[in-house]
């Protein structure tokens, strides 16, 4: 038995490759390979978790020295992320297979999601910023497949375009770094980047926030988060809302505590700044919003601005304030099963406007009591999952005396409870309208909702035992 | 100006060729020209990288026959191994984009941004 | 107006990027190579005690004791030091050519370019011409260790020769489905020797072959079959972007 | 010394050849100018002793992409035509 971390990356890539000669055998049996990788992925997870403690190791790949070849890291706390995202992909591939094979072209698409399970997993795991740069194109390309899939070429395009100027300046980023310190290894650049001026580490710093927050939906470069959720399929808003968003911040956050750890107060200062005016604005344009996706789709970039934020307050004695980034973690954690469980949910039932999602919850009980779970884990309400890491970042704000952070991050909650609730209550309390066609929802597809929002309901009740399990794992340890 | 040509060569110029893609994606609205203006930008991102890697009096970094004691007179390997990775990722992207212009143009019957902004938003 | 605030930007960013990068960076005179990755490389003594020391032997058709054996240090880097990169590169390749396929495939109703008919000695020395130009990408990408060149650059000439035959003869029809088996057969190639690395000398990619003397064709361990391979897997990939750009007829 | 004014004289012509390839109102002559930014971008990565980038540069960054360009271009002006 190998432990590698690089099997995570490698095992979806070999999938990749075996399944156009297995298509030109048996154009059915495509179905059945991606799902066997990502389940050998998980238990590969299992047991990597199992092994690794909370200490950050190094995996060299080609058999050469960390700061030189290319290394992946990992920890436990990289292994729970990773787990809590290759699991929501296995979810969407399911889904994928059961009900959106015949959409399109399934071979592309089944390769996309596969090679894009097998980057994410990349971008996670890597230690070289170079090698961040190719995974990170590598889930770009999946993702600009995913976004065509019901043909929604206009988002896509946007998305090239947007998605494709964000890795140049990560490129121009990275190769002044090398040129500076003489490193693409992200932890030894920040050995080497002291007799630096403070102006180089701004201009630096500004590069990679611009560059990283195209696939992380943060603020200068997020205009085709919207387009793309609008047009895309369930299996695509479930990738983008809840695998690559996620893995695209674990890597800034990565980024951020590996590179630029050393104390750049005014980095961290303006970084909160970016993020918390991210939040702000994601909420309110989400505010007006009557479609549920673009609801989700700027509620999703609000979230990645409060993280973002959250983080950068916690990093920014040139230390990690450990409570802080916990609860950020805890709070990326709840997020990626949540918006899973709505996007799955209002995907099944079929419809995205107000409109049409009138009073469905009488036609509906089940399916409806499913989103609502995931709906209040999102705004925080207890006791699901969601009011837990709200409570902890609040609790470990106010304890750091971060009394405007908290003021503005309640602010936007008001905003998010009450676009929800409106949501919720056109769901329950209005007239259904009959001309409504209602679709049916199989049982696997209720299986994958009960499976996630089992997910929430356990964290919810258990929360300082999973909090309790995530500070071991992140205090100290963590990167 | 020896200087000023120094700055211009490795660093202005190429940055200058970066910033001439932003331009074409600021202005341009037709979607080959923002093709175009990528493929402009990568120009300018490459020739930054090599730019960074040169030494004055220095040969490519390959060992021959001739250049038989190693030394540090070798120009640096890395960014060059750089720009090759990502000239191959551009040139895939571009295929990519192509193919998805000629199905913007399929469903949309135009090839002008603005257009097909309006026509989505309809 | 619109161009006049796009300038407007443009500047304004070009004095930030150079105002803040202008100080930090060595520039070319200054650039010296005594604490950078590209020197250990350079030497190969990455996994020394001292990978920095300053090494004075000859390398070029004596050592083999090297640890990376490629003449081309650029070939070194992005087969060997910096081989998980590469892998990266190419799916994306390969990635990027699905989607291709995806989105040109549905429309291939009489979709073929035909320019004006080829005349005799184009359509007689095109034939003549092919088996050469795929000898010359093939001579490139076995070489890609000793000499400037490789996989990426011995493919194109490969799909090179493909597009010529598509330009030189109207009914040219690429057999599209062997090129897809070949592609996928050498990415999987790739990964299996990867994977061997680990089960032999417990690291991915890690190199398990004789290293042989540099500059020898048949020297540098995995490097020139990595290199092969890379080199059939973009020839096969380029040849399928033809012949969907160039379409059915 | 000589080289960097080679290198500083073929950078202007990139630039003056990307400026054309933007603001040219031609979507073939752009293609064009793009594809001569590529080759000079290849010369300078010669002269920059770069001799694998500069291969790949004209074989893939100059020959195939202008490939690519020059049939998307056809595909669309045909599917304009039938209209």
């Amino acid at each position: 038995m190998i432990n590698e971390p690089v099997l995570l990356i490698v095992i979806p890539l070999f999938a990749g490759f075996l399944i156009p000669i297995i298509y030109l055998i048996s154009k059915k049996a495509i179905k059945y390979i991606p799902i066997i990788a990502v389940f050998y992925n998980l238990f590969v997870l299992i047991r990597l978790i199992q092994i690794n403690s909370t200490s950050l190791s190094y995996f060299t790949t080609g058999g050469y020295k960390v700061p030189f070849g290319i290394n992946l890291i990992f920890n436990s706390q990289i292994g729970i992320i990773l787990f809590a995202i290759n699991l929501l992909a296995l979810i969407a591939l399911i889904f994928f297979l059961k009900k959106e094979f015949h959409l399109v072209n399934s071979f592309a698409y089944t390769l996309g999601f596969i090679i894009a399970i097998s980057a994410v997993n990349g971008m996670v795991l890597t230690g070289d910023l170079f090698n961040l740069f190719v995974f990170m194109e590598l889930a770009a390309i999946a993702g600009y497949i995913i976004a065509t899939h019901k043909r929604g070429y206009y988002p896509s395009f946007l998305y090239v375009i947007i998605s494709t100027f964000g890795s140049l300046l990560f490129l121009l980023g990275t190769i002044t770094i090398y040129n500076v310190s003489g490193t693409l290894n992200m932890a030894s650049v920040s050995e080497n980047l002291v007799d630096v001026s403070p102006h180089f580490i701004v201009v630096l710093s500004v590069m990679f926030i611009v560059a990283l927050s195209s696939e992380s939906e943060l603020l200068p470069l997020n205009a085709w988060v919207p387009k793309v959720y609008e047009k895309t399929s369930i299996t695509g808003s479930i990738f983008f809302g809840s695998v690559l968003s996620t893995a695209a911040l674990f890597a800034v956050i990565k980024v951020l505590v590996l590179v630029f750890k050393g104390g750049y107060e005014y980095l961290f200062n303006s970084l909160t700044i970016i993020g918390l005016a991210t939040l702000l604005i994601g909420e309110f344009v989400a505010f007006k919003q009557r479609n549920v996706r673009k609801i989700v789709a700027y509620s999703s970039i609000a979230q990645a601005g409060l993280i973002i934020s959250a983080v950068s307050v916690s990093l920014k004695n040139g230390t990690i304030t450990d409570s802080i980034f916990n609860a950020a973690m805890f709070q990326l954690l709840n997020n990626i099963f949540a918006k899973g469980l709505i996007l799955l949910g209002v995907g099944l039932l079929g419809y995205y406007s107000f409109e049409k999602l009138k009073g469905i919850a009488g036609k509906k009980k089940f399916a409806s009591i499913l989103i609502t779970i995931g709906v209040l884990s999102i705004i925080g309400m207890p006791p699901f999952a969601g009011f837990w890491s709200k409570f902890f970042l609040i609790k470990s704000l106010i304890a750091n005396k971060m009394i405007i952070f908290v003021a503005i991050f309640l602010a936007s909650a008001i905003f998010e409870v009450y676009y929800y609730l409106r949501f919720i209550q056109n769901m329950y309390y209005e007239e259904f309208d009959s001309k409504i066609k209602i679709n049916q929802i199989s049982a696997v597809s209720y299986f994958l909702m009960i499976s996630l929002s089992f997910m929430i309901i356990y964290i919810g009740f258990n929360p300082s035992s999973v909090m309790k399990t995530i500070s071991d794992i992140f205090t100290g340890g963590i990167i | 100006m020896g200087e000023i040509i120094n700055y211009w060569t490795f660093i202005y110029g190429p940055l200058a060729i970066f910033l001439v893609g932003v331009y074409g994606l600021l202005t341009q609205k037709n979607l080959f020209k923002l093709v175009i203006s990528i493929n402009i930008m990568d120009l300018g991102v490459n020739l930054y990288i090599i730019a960074l890697g040169y030494m004055d009096n220095a040969s490519a970094p390959i060992y021959t026959a001739k250049l038989a004691v190693t030394s540090s007179r070798f120009v640096d390997p890395v960014p060059q191994a750089l720009v090759l990775t990502s000239i191959v990722i551009s040139v895939a992207v571009t295929a990519f984009v192509l193919a998805l212009v000629i199905k913007n143009y399929e469903k949309y019957n135009t090839l002008d941004l603005i257009k097909i902004k309006g026509i989505e938003n309809d | 107006m619109k161009k006049f605030w796009a300038i407007i930007t443009v500047l304004l960013i070009l004095f930030f990027l150079g105002s803040g990068l202008i100080p930090d960076l060595k520039i070319y005179k200054q650039n010296n190579l005594s604490q950078k990755t590209g020197k250990v490389y350079l030497n190969r003594t990455v996994n020394d005690d001292s990978p920095f020391k300053e090494i004075d032997k000859k390398l070029y058709g004596e050592a083999n004791d090297v640890e990376n054996n490629a003449a081309n240090s650029v070939t070194s880097v992005i087969v060997d030091y910096r081989a998980l990169d590469t892998l990266g590169e190419v799916t994306v390749l390969f990635l990027a050519i699905t989607g291709v396929i995806a989105l040109l495939g549905k429309s291939k109703k009489n979709n073929r370019i035909l320019f004006e008919k080829p005349n005799y000695i184009l359509n007689a020395s095109s034939k003549i011409l092919l088996p050469l130009i795929v000898l010359f990408g093939f001579y490139i990408f076995i070489h890609g260790h000793i000499t400037p060149g490789g996989g990426f650059q011995g493919g194109t000439i490969v799909a090179a020769s493909v597009l010529m035959m598509y330009f030189a003869q109207n009914n040219y029809k690429l057999k599209n489905n062997r090129m897809k088996v070949l592609e996928s057969f050498s990415g999987l190639s790739f990964l299996i020797f990867g994977l061997l690395g680990i089960f032999i000398m417990g690291d991915f990619l890690q190199n398990f072959l004789e290293l042989g003397i540099m500059g020898k064709l048949f020297s540098g361990g995995l490097i020139p079959i990595i290199y092969i391979l890379v080199g059939l897997k973009v020839s096969a990939e380029l040849s399928n972007v033809v012949y969907e750009f160039m379409g059915e007829e | 010394m000589n080289s960097l004014y080679i290198a500083s004289i073929f950078i202007f012509v990139v630039f003056v050849l990307s400026i054309l390839a933007i603001e040219s109102k031609n979507i073939l002559k752009s293609i064009l100018f793009l594809s001569a930014a590529s080759i000079f971008t290849a010369i300078i990565f010669v002269v920059w002793k770069a001799p694998d980038v500069a291969m790949t540069e004209a074989a893939i960054g100059a020959g195939f992409t202008t490939f690519l360009f020059f049939i998307a271009y056809f595909k669309v002006d045909k599917l304009e035509k039938e209209n």
